[in-house]
């Protein structure tokens, strides 16, 4: 399944770029959104899969029992998901705003902080 | 035994949640299709879940079963509500217009 | 121990959170100054402490490493950290007179001082995901500072800011995957020794290159800067100083961190790269500089264009080099934020910041002018000032290997920087006010809190330039602790690596 | 006189007469040094020194310094900016000082730039003036380009004599001539000496320097700041000279400024820039002298030093006074001021009598010494004797056209009502004449206080200083003299034909100062054309540069230092794998292709909801709630802005193959490397801490929580606030609106 | 409700006498509880609504299960024929609940039930907007449905 | 066959049977054509989603998963409403003038 | 929104959510939940009832500026890391009391991680609050 991931990490990142690349803030964000996914899915894919068996003690027990999955990127995952959320928050409404202030959303047109010189 | 009455319960959800998503699909207007996800979905996903609780068999996996089919059976018809009502403000002007490629 | 950590950490957050809950209150930028002020006092304590001991760790949640987080102050966070605390206190007496009061209550002082703890967290954590954690901390901080004044201005810059700053950050965070795939650590310390265990060193320098792309869109190097000018010349001038000072540097730290102490594996390659990055971004940036008719503007490229030198010291890996880079740093970071200071006074007493449509201020405020021209012709690398020493430890580094047309590079940018200071001496300062325009010093409201902090880093520039000697050897012990981690390790990990 | 005013000349005068006390010490054979650490990890001390050579300089910065600033003094009496001036100045007078008296070559270098900035702001003293401003840059530039060579120099000198100490240097025969490097050491020791002491090409900042005030030029610009550049030749003489790429680089450099600054000289109608020329001449001179060895030229050298020093000051002086007095500097109005101005007019005689080498003035020994040092030069006597002679001869006609015409020429009516300068004023050209004809009548005096011992210092021995005497006998440096006066009055006599041709010459051909406007504008739009390319201001180009440098950095690694493609086992994949690999795969494609705002948030929704399945299917329950939390409250936010955003435009026709060559690039390189990475092994070293402390040690049974909470609680701690000022700043980015839209 | 606390309260002491108040064991006290009281009846005070009220809570549930696969029997037989033999129609049919409560529940089982989807309530809370699938006689449906669930309804909530 | 195997046999075809499920609401949610038709669609999957929470806690016994399903039944439909009155508003809004 | 059963079915869907959010949070260091999740899904009921009620009236039920709560969040988090030092350890080290601790039951575990997980959940509550309640006002 790694290498499954590690095709789907790629067409993540793939799609992500091109949405990213589109000139246009929304489909950044969209782009912003895989690329996030992609990211956290590699941290994920880095520590390793192991299928049905979370990290969990279980009662009466001092350590889980076998193999469980690999707790440390989880916690690692939920930590980045959550900073990815802030991010994105700030990124969609400042989207938001651009184009409340500056009446776009096609980036090719934000000129105003670097306006053209003729 | 129980192991053939968790296979049933597993099987039925399986299908009515087949049937729901092929409803989505075939059913002529958003309305119709909204019957198939309201009621096949919701049955379909509560088999499954009653299958799960059989199969751990322990009281407090069957009071997270309860509760989980509980709230899907107080959320989803909300949620159905809220599109119906888009929908229908949707129907009454143009019917089966894109929704945003004006 | 670990409370001479964590204090420089800790008091920004209590001022930030004090602040916050206080935003409505003119209070707010007086708990800015006193968390600053602490802030301060706490990082001159850390510094005694490592000065003295060298390298300290403390396990956070008395977890040991590398199992849990640790924050490690050797002599090169001591000195980032006491940095950016003396930025700090500056800019939050400047901010007195700089913030306004719908500034203030939509959370200034709260975002300020984060950001703050943002940066001396990256300084001083020992571990790689925490550092990104840091690094979070101080973006998200920085775009709510750069936006702060909500206009087009500032949306604009903001988006440019914001997009490529993300690219590096998700950039960084794959790059941590990556890493941790193949060491299965995250500790710096830990890190060190493990990927010396990894068989496939090959792959370990492209994870390095990434690192190297990520951390290189933080520092504003060649051809990843671009954000930086688009965004810096946008928002007040408090929060463009602090910025201009610590933002960048946060990222030529961990480049400096990274790759002497994790990616020390493939010098000729990787340091080969950065040779080439060190040089582009020094040429591009000051001839960006050159281009530039608005103060800040100008200064916004020429930290693309110091960033080269620090990164040239990184890239030659010789003691005196890092030397140099050290240095260079410490130095940079004072004058830089000093001279966004001053332009913020140049605008309040001329009306802008576009250098051909103001001046007069030489006439008839000199004290400013001189003001100007210490941290100017500091960063021009005039002697005896501190950015004098910078650049001769640098350019002395590169003829000492033999790299003669690097060397050129680093005299010539030098040169022209004396020019895009003198840019802005001729026209701001030199030539009269083409509206007639007297600016005087007396009629600059909140005086006092914008002219001593200015004045207070020109002073610590003039004594760096002075007297180097005790920085000089200050810079060459945390060299040695770059090349030799060991004492490092060691500190981290227990006695037994 | 303001205390602003006098306070510079007591200073100078006061180091006068410290640094006269020594002469006997020194004038005797003995040097000093006293030595200061500074920064000795770098080898730069403050290290005095102080030798013949030194002691010269030093007298003559301080001396001609006092009198300066006592002219000054008077001379801006009541300038809003006089105590500026006088700060600059004195500033100035003490970083030339440093300069001459260190030994260490990186302290002189401080003193170096320092001079090279107090020049700068003197030199934009009228700083309201477009002129002074482009003067003082072109200065500070052409001096700092020399500035940086120099301290190239100095690093590569101290890198291969081990030390900076000059004196060290020089007693250590031969360590930088037969070092590899001395040929670069020489190139840019000269490339800094010769930028300072406006050597051609480097000149023709010296003529612009004239925007500063007059008794500027005559310090700065004439006697002490641009001579720093043959000190810094002579200071390192005894180390560097001696070579034939020594020699011709000096001699050929120094003849042509000669020549080219005399003939210019006489092009010039203002005084003040003719006297500038003449300045140049004379830093020619003494370059051409300075790449010598022999006794002659260096006595030569270091008398004219001392006699150019005396009557270019004097005669800058005086053309303030005429400037001050009468309005004007130029040559054409000035006639017959010798009757309203009795004392400037004598000084201004006697000065220029020594200027044009008359005997029994200094100048006449200084000229006659440099015929005899150029006949000495041991390869090319004809070529260097012709060279001086020419120059020597325009030194008569300048001569006449500064000082003589305007006072005692009767060809025009003077301008009346024109006063004698006040004394302060007076004071500077008269000593400074006077001096200049003692010294011509008593040339001993000279010889055995300064000039030996500074021939020693250059070339290590007084005993081959030459006499200083005005009566040598016949011989061939008379017959030049004699030859000299002839062509110097003839031509004197058809200067205005002479410059009428000389105008039309450089008119038509290249000059350096356009030329220096071209460069300027060359930096300036160069540099516009080449940030409008990189800094574009539109953020696809900086995106696809930053996304095409990942792309490019992380490929060309690879294939250079990762070759090989992964070893890949057979892939243990399920059928869900694969459907929920499809289900991710169908959403990311729906997002990208969609035209519909709405159509993509479910497709983000769908890699969400797959996202949060790979996370259920491999044990990370914690993981997948938080990604389907958060995915909601992302469709929430999402759909809430979106009612105020446009619509998506299908994408335009326009070819996105770079676009797509990036992204597919970035994808498969990603690939790649996770595929590599996932086939080694992986330490679990810390997962397995974190199993086993889990409950025993945190008492949590979900490690995961645990880690969140405990094991790396700082993360969450930073974590959150991330979260806190996400939400601080876009409150503030949705109430922060400025005036213009809140209507 | 009284009854329901002491129900309660039942259940925790059955708990309590096994020395193990995990969910199972305060269920099962409830129901034995429930049978306690149930049988103590005149101990209280004679009859209550409390029992009334239980029997019509799982009269509801066992109806809304039975609708629930009536009905969605009824979409796969309609998904799974080709033929189409609905009749769709939006009814709009008068509401006699009053709470919010009720109002939800209502709307709720409805769109569980055969054939029919609530779509909205008019913001006056008199008059529920349904959407049929078999409306070949709109009135007979609206009759089943008031009938039928909002009785149900309605009786569970009775005091 | 055992009971066992049937039952494992089971929890494959329910689970391929929620996957196709899946799938086919996919098309429906690509293919719309209406707002309405794409958040059915999107209510339908997550509504799966929970249903493969439960398939899975019978395949592995790990009942972890249905905290997963039980998150989802409570908040899954915040999505749908907040998509559903985006669709209302927006066609407020595109009677108004401004589009 | 002027829906009646939405605004009955928010009601009460809040309070679920809420009681949830409690419960997902206490139990968060023993089974999957905990500070973050916890949060998560109590700002997930407010913005329910935001939806349905309108934000005046989701404030209203708040009490608290829900940028407060965030910035209070922090502080409370903060101060659990802090109160290591009471004990001279590290900062973030935790601190356990068993009320009832027996031979084999560790009884009620109250612990300075329990104080942190809180300020997690009021930090993500209170910031979630704040970005969705700011945004519906703003459009
Ligand atoms: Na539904
Ligand atoms: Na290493």
């Amino acid at each position: 399944m790694e290498q499954l991931l590690s095709v789907l990490i790629g067409i993540l990142v793939a799609s992500a770029v091109y949405l990213m690349l589109a000139r246009n803030l929304l489909r950044f964000l969209f782009g912003l959104i895989l690329l996030s996914n992609a990211a956290n899915l590699t941290i994920f894919v880095g520590g390793r899969l192991t299928p049905g068996a979370p990290p969990l003690v279980p009662d009466g027990m001092d350590a889980p029992i076998g193999d469980v999955a690999n707790a440390l990127p989880q916690a690692l995952v939920l930590t980045a998901i959550v900073i990815g959320f802030g991010l994105f928050a700030f990124a969609l409404i400042l989207a938001f705003r651009a184009y409340q202030s500056l009446g776009t959303l096609n980036t090719d047109e934000m000129r105003v902080a670097e306006p053209k010189e003729n | 035994m129980t192991e053939i009455i968790i296979s049933i319960f597993l099987l039925l959800g399986g299908f009515f949640a087949l049937i729901a998503a092929i409803g989505i699909l075939r059913l002529p207007d958003v309305l119709m299709r909204m019957h198939a996800s309201t009621k096949a979905g919701v049955l379909g996903s509560s088999l499954i879940l009653i299958a799960g609780a059989i199969f751990l068999q322990e009281m407090e996996i069957t009071a997270r079963v309860v509760a989980i089919i509980v709230f899907l059976m107080l959320t989803s018809p909300i949620g159905a509500h809220m599109i119906g009502r888009a929908s229908v403000s949707d129907l009454k002007k143009t019917h089966d217009k894109p929704d945003n490629s004006a | 121990m670990s409370w001479y950590l964590t204090l420089p950490l800790v008091i920004p957050f209590v001022a930030s959170i004090i602040a916050y809950l206080l935003r409505s209150s003119p209070l707010g930028a007086w708990v800015s100054i006193i968390g600053s002020g602490l802030g301060l006092i706490a990082s001159i304590a850390l510094m005694a402490v490592v000065l003295d001991a060298g390298v300290i760790a403390g396990q956070m949640g008395n977890w040991p490493a590398p199992f849990g987080i640790t924050l490690v102050a050797d002599l090169l966070s001591a000195v980032m950290v006491l940095i950016t605390a003396i930025t700090g206190f500056a800019v939050a007496i400047y901010a007195l007179s700089d913030i306004t009061e719908r500034q203030a209550k939509l959370g200034y002082h709260a975002l300020f001082q984060i950001l703050l703890a943002g940066v001396t967290g990256a300084f001083l954590t020992g571990d790689l995901f925490n550092l990104y954690v840091w690094f979070e901390v101080m973006l998200i901080a920085s775009f709510g500072l750069l936006i702060l004044n909500g206009g087009k201005e500032q949306i604009d810059g903001g988006v440019k800011y914001v997009a490529l700053n993300l690219i590096s950050t998700i950039l960084f965070l794959t790059g941590i995957g990556l890493l941790y795939g193949m060491t299965g650590t995250l500790n710096f310390a830990d890190l060190a020794l493990k990927v010396e265990e990894v068989e496939n060193q090959g792959l370990l320098t492209v994870v390095a290159m990434m690192f190297m792309v990520a951390f290189g869109v933080k520092a504003a190097v060649f051809p990843l800067f671009f954000w930086l000018p688009a965004a810096y010349h946008t928002p007040s001038f408090a929060v463009s100083a602090v910025f201009a000072g610590l933002l960048t540097k946060v990222g030529v730290y961990a480049l400096i961190r990274m790759f002497t102490m994790v990616f020390d594996h493939d010098i000729g390659f990787t340091h080969t790269v950065l040779l080439w990055v060190a040089c582009f971004t020094m040429v591009i940036g000051v001839l960006g500089a050159a281009a530039q008719s608005d103060f800040r503007k100008i200064l916004s490229f020429h930290i693309i264009s110091q960033i080269g030198y620090m990164i040239l010291g990184l890239a030659l890996m010789t003691p005196l080099a890092l030397v140099g880079a050290v240095f260079y740093l410490v130095h940079h970071i004072i004058v830089k934020a000093n001279l966004f200071l001053i332009a913020g006074i140049a605008k309040r007493l001329t009306g802008g910041t576009e250098v051909y449509q103001i001046g007069g201020l030489y006439k008839s405020a000199p004290f400013l002018a001189i003001l100007f021209l210490i941290p100017a012709f500091s960063l021009a690398g005039f002697p005896p000032l501190s950015g004098f020493w910078a650049k001769y430890i640098i350019v002395k580094a590169t003829l000492d290997v033999e790299m003669w047309f690097v060397a050129f590079i680093a005299l010539a940018v030098g040169l022209m920087t004396i020019y895009s200071m003198t840019k802005i001496w001729a026209e701001a300062f030199w030539k009269p006010h083409p509206d007639g325009i007297e600016p005087d010093l007396k009629t600059l409201p909140n005086k006092p809190a914008q002219i001593i902090p200015v004045a207070g880093l020109a002073i610590l520039t003039i004594i760096i330039g002075l007297n180097p000697e005790p920085f000089v050897i200050f810079a060459e012990r945390t060299t040695a602790q770059l090349l030799d981690p060991t004492a490092y390790i060691t500190t981290v990990l227990g006695e037994t690596p | 006189m303001t205390p602003a005013g006098l306070i510079p000349v007591i200073i100078a005068g006061s180091l006068f007469i410290w640094f006269a006390q020594m002469i006997p010490v020194i004038g005797g054979g003995d040097t000093l040094r006293y030595v200061w650490e500074w920064v000795p990890s770098l080898g730069v001390n403050v290290s005095i020194y102080i030798d013949g050579l030194s002691l010269t300089f030093a007298l003559l910065i301080t001396g001609i310094g006092a009198l300066v600033m006592l002219y000054s003094a008077r001379y801006l009496a009541g300038h809003v900016h006089q105590a500026r001036f006088s700060l600059y100045l004195t500033s100035f007078m003490l970083a030339m000082i440093g300069l001459v008296i260190s030994d260490n070559l990186l302290a002189l270098f401080v003193f170096w730039e320092l001079t090279t900035i107090t020049s700068y702001l003197l030199i934009g003293f009228s700083h309201d003036t477009v002129k002074a401003r482009r003067s003082a840059l072109q200065a500070l530039m052409m001096t700092g380009v020399g500035g940086l060579a120099l301290l190239a120099g100095i690093i590569l000198i101290g890198t291969t004599a081990g030390t900076f100490e000059m004196s060290e240097i020089n007693a250590m025969d031969g360590v930088l001539k037969d070092s590899v490097m001395y040929l670069p050491i020489v190139l840019l020791v000269l490339a800094g000496a010769f930028t300072k002491s406006a050597q051609m090409p480097f000149h023709f900042w010296l003529p612009n320097a004239m925007a500063a005030p007059t008794p500027v030029s005559a310090y700065l610009h004439s006697a002490t700041m641009v001579k720093a550049g043959v000190y810094l030749m002579a200071r390192t003489h005894p180390s560097l000279a001696g070579t034939d790429f020594w020699l011709w680089t000096l001699t050929v450099f120094g003849a042509i400024t000669m020549v080219f600054a005399s003939v210019m000289a006489l092009r010039q109608t203002d005084l003040k820039l003719a006297l500038a020329y003449t300045t140049l001449m004379a830093l020619g001179a003494l370059t051409l002298l300075l790449g010598n060895e022999s006794g002659y030229t260096i006595t030569a050298a270091a008398t004219f030093l001392v006699v150019h020093s005396l009557y270019k000051a004097a005669l800058f002086l005086v053309v303030g006074i005429l400037d001050a007095q009468t309005g004007t500097r130029d040559a054409n109005s000035l006639f017959g001021l010798a009757r309203a101005l009795p004392i400037t007019a004598t000084a201004a005689a006697i000065a220029a009598f020594s200027m044009a080498g008359f005997p029994p003035f200094l100048g006449f020994i200084g000229k006659e010494l440099k015929y005899a040092g150029a006949i000495a030069v041991a390869s090319e006597p004809i070529f260097v004797a012709g060279a001086v002679l020419i120059s020597s001869a325009l030194m008569v006609t300048i001569a006449g056209i500064v000082s003589f015409r305007p006072f005692w020429s009767k060809s025009g009516t003077p301008i009346p009502n024109v006063k004698e300068a006040p004394w302060p004023m007076l004071v500077g050209p008269v000593v400074l004449a006077i001096l200049g004809a003692f010294f011509g009548i008593f040339p001993e005096t000279l010889a055995t206080t300064l000039v030996n011992p500074t021939v020693a210092a250059i070339i290590g021995n007084a005993e081959d200083a030459k006499e200083l005497q005005l009566w040598a006998g016949v011989n061939l440096p008379l017959f030049l003299s004699i030859a000299t006066f002839v062509l110097g009055f003839t031509l004197y006599f058809y200067k205005q034909k002479l410059r009428e041709i000389l105008i039309g010459m450089t008119t038509r051909g290249p000059s350096f100062d356009n030329g220096w406007d071209k460069l300027m504008a060359g930096i300036a739009s160069g540099s516009k054309a080449l940030t409008r390319m990189i800094q574009t201001g539109v953020l696809y180009h900086y995106m696809v540069v930053t996304f095409g440098t990942a792309l490019v950095v992380l490929a060309v690694t690879l294939w250079f230092r990762s070759t090989g493609i992964p070893a890949m086992g057979v892939p243990q994949v399920e059928l869900w794998d694969w459907l929920v690999f499809v289900l991710v795969l169908l959403g990311a494609i729906l997002t990208l292709v969609t035209n519909s705002r709405i159509t993509a948030i479910a497709g983000l929704g769908v890699v969400g909801i797959g996202m949060a399945m790979i996370f259920i299917l491999y044990s990370a329950p914690d993981v997948a709630i938080t990604q389907l939390l958060v995915e909601t409250l992302v469709v929430v936010l999402f759909a809430a802005a979106a009612l105020k955003l446009p619509h998506l435009t299908p994408e335009p026709l326009r070819k996105r193959w770079l676009d797509a060559l990036i992204a597919i690039g970035l994808g498969v390189v990603t690939t790649v490397i996770l595929l590599k990475v996932t086939t080694g092994p992986i330490d679990r070293e810390l997962t397995t801490f974190f199993e086993t402390a889990s409950w025993p040690e945190a008492f949590g049974q979900n490690i995961v929580n645990v880690i969140l909470v405990d094991f790396r609680a700082l993360d969450t701690f930073g974590e959150i606030a991330v979260v806190l000022i996400a939400a601080i700043s876009i409150f503030a980015l949705l109430k922060a609106k400025p005036e213009e839209e809140e209507q | 409700m009284n009854l329901f606390l002491l129900n309660l309260l039942l259940a925790v002491v059955w708990a309590g006498f096994w020395g193990s108040f995990t969910l199972t064991q305060i269920a099962f006290g409830f129901v034995i509880g429930f049978l306690t009281l149930w049988v103590a009846q005149p101990l209280f005070g004679g009859p209550s609504g409390y029992y009334l009220r239980a029997y019509r809570i799982v009269r509801l549930i066992l109806f809304f299960i039975y609708d629930l696969c009536v009905s969605s029997i009824r979409v796969a037989y309609d998904v799974l024929t080709p033929t189409d033999h609905s009749n769709p129609a939006i009814l709009e049919m008068p509401l006699d609940v009053k709470s919010d409560i009720e109002i939800l529940l209502v709307t709720n089982l409805i769109s569980l039930t055969p054939g029919t989807l609530s779509l909205d309530v008019t913001p006056d809370r008199k008059t529920l907007i349904v959407h049929a699938m078999f409306a070949d006689d709109p009135q007979e449906v609206i009759d089943s449905l008031k009938s039928g669930m909002e009785r149900m309804v309605k009786e569970v909530f009775e005091a | 066959m055992t009971p066992a195997e049937i039952l494992d046999w089971s929890i494959y075809a329910t689970f391929v049977m929620v996957m196709l499920s899946l799938a086919i609401a996919f098309i429906r949610l690509a293919k719309g054509p209406t707002l309405a038709d794409r958040v059915v669609a999107l209510d339908m999957m997550t509504i799966l989603i929970i249903a493969v929470c439960g398939v899975v806690a019978v395949a592995t016994g790990v009942f972890a998963m249905l905290d997963v399903a039980l998150v989802l039944a409570l908040v899954g439909f915040l999505a749908t409403v907040a998509l559903a009155r985006y669709a209302e508003r927006r066609d407020v809004r595109q009677n108004g003038d401004d589009a | 929104m002027n829906s009646v059963i939405l605004i009955a079915g928010a009601r009460l869907q809040a309070v679920l959510l809420l009681v949830f959010s409690a419960y997902m949070l206490l139990r968060g260091h023993n089974a999957p939940g905990g500070g973050f999740i916890g949060g998560l899904i109590a700002a997930t009921g407010f913005v329910v009832y935001a939806i349905a009620c309108g934000t005046a009236d989701a404030r209203k039920a708040l009490r608290f500026d829900p940028g407060s709560i965030a910035g209070a969040g922090l502080g409370i988090a903060l101060f659990a890391g802090l109160m290591a030092a009471l004990w001279g350890d590290a900062l973030f080290t935790g601190q356990w009391l068993f009320i009832g601790e027996t031979e084999d039951d560790k009884g009620i575990p109250l612990s300075t991680v329990l104080i942190f997980d809180i300020g997690v959940y009021l930090v993500v509550l209170g910031a979630i609050l704040s970005i969705a309640f700011s945004l519906e006002e703003a459009v």
